[in-house]
């Protein structure tokens, strides 16, 4: 499982991604607290709901299941245009 | 048509590669977004905009596809830039062409609208001293 | 600026000269007219474009500084070709440039509507045995 | 007086223009009367209300008073755009 950061998503993290060979989050609020936990900083931006979340290049908004072969992309609002 | 790229493009020749395809085109609204020298009162020295490529290109054509059916469009052309882009550089190009002018300013307006609103590019602006990422929805959308 | 001219015009260089007078430029919205090889079911082989010149330039300006005043236009050019035009040529060009995109869309369309409803041009449109003079107010307006 | 002819009015005038030195109409309607005697096939088109005046280059639509020096345009419906 892949997840890939951008913008000042990416500023926290400090890198582009992450890859999760094993024990990787079943959904995506299990995602979320694995990210949180890495992460602390995070926290505060999950929690005033304005991060996006794409599987395999599509938004979501619900709590999907995530299979390891995903890839999983974590964005701030986008500012194209 | 979809092209992200880092280089600019020449509106006339881009046009006119669509153009040429269709003898039975009579309208085009094209909308150009440039980088402006002030933005939120503040004197801007460039832009870094950064893309999630492979997801752009699918929610583009998405949003391509919608504006295409609901206006009858003959074709579409969508350019946006990346990378480093100064005060007065063009950043993106949205072409739709139809046989009758409202269906091309219409769609037009609407691909702009969706494409600030979803398709994943993020500008980091850089003012002389330090830089902000920008968000569409705290701009003029 | 108001441009009535029999020959064409290239989308890069015209829009480009309005542009780099001005960096407070964020949004150009334009719309391009095109001779299309077929109206009202009947196959076009070319146009013979009338204009009262010195009434159009009046009428352009008028629906220009009305556009300019409602939608803080930065910029504004309208170009309109007079003369034989075939198929696939550009008849008009409408650019507004404004710091948000809505002002500019909304600025363009205006300008085309007054344009079509009052700008002193006439089509004669030729087919391959005859021709017609056109009405805007029997077309799409 | 000049009184200018575009698109099909044209094709029935066979002329540009008319110049009016003496007696020249004093209004709109005087105008038309005028015309419609010269041109008499004008008279469906006048009648059928389709057919636009401009007095020194702006449209007028009531009858007011004309001046020698004035160029006076006829045309149909116009088809820019």
């Amino acid at each position: 499982m892949k997840i890939r950061y951008f913008a000042w998503i990416r500023d926290i993290t400090k890198k582009d991604n992450d890859v999760i060979d094993i024990n990787h989050p079943k959904t995506l609020e299990e995602l979320k607290d694995y990210l949180e936990n890495m992460y602390p900083e995070l926290k505060k931006h999950f929690l005033q709901d304005v991060i996006r979340f794409a599987v395999n290049q599509e938004y979501v908004s619900k709590n999907l299941n995530l299979k390891p072969i995903d890839e999983i992309a974590i964005f701030p609002p986008v500012s194209g245009g | 048509m979809i092209k992200i790229q880092k280089k600019s493009f020449n509106l006339e020749e881009e046009i006119e590669k669509i153009k040429n395809k269709h003898s039975d085109i009579g309208a085009l609204t094209s909308f150009v977004g440039y980088v402006r020298d002030l933005n939120n009162n503040k004197d801007v020295n460039y832009l870094n905009l950064e893309v999630y490529e492979e997801m752009a290109f699918k929610e583009l054509s998405k949003i391509e596809n919608n504006a295409t059916k609901k206006w009858s469009l003959i074709d579409t052309l969508i350019i946006h830039r990346y990378g480093k882009l100064t005060v007065n550089e063009k950043i993106v190009l949205v072409c739709c062409f139809s046989q009758h002018r409202k269906n091309s300013f219409e769609a037009c307006e609407y691909i702009m609208d969706y494409l600030k609103k979803d398709a994943p590019f993020w500008k980091n602006e850089f003012y002389y001293k330090n830089n902000e990422w920008l968000e569409n929805s705290k701009q003029s959308f």
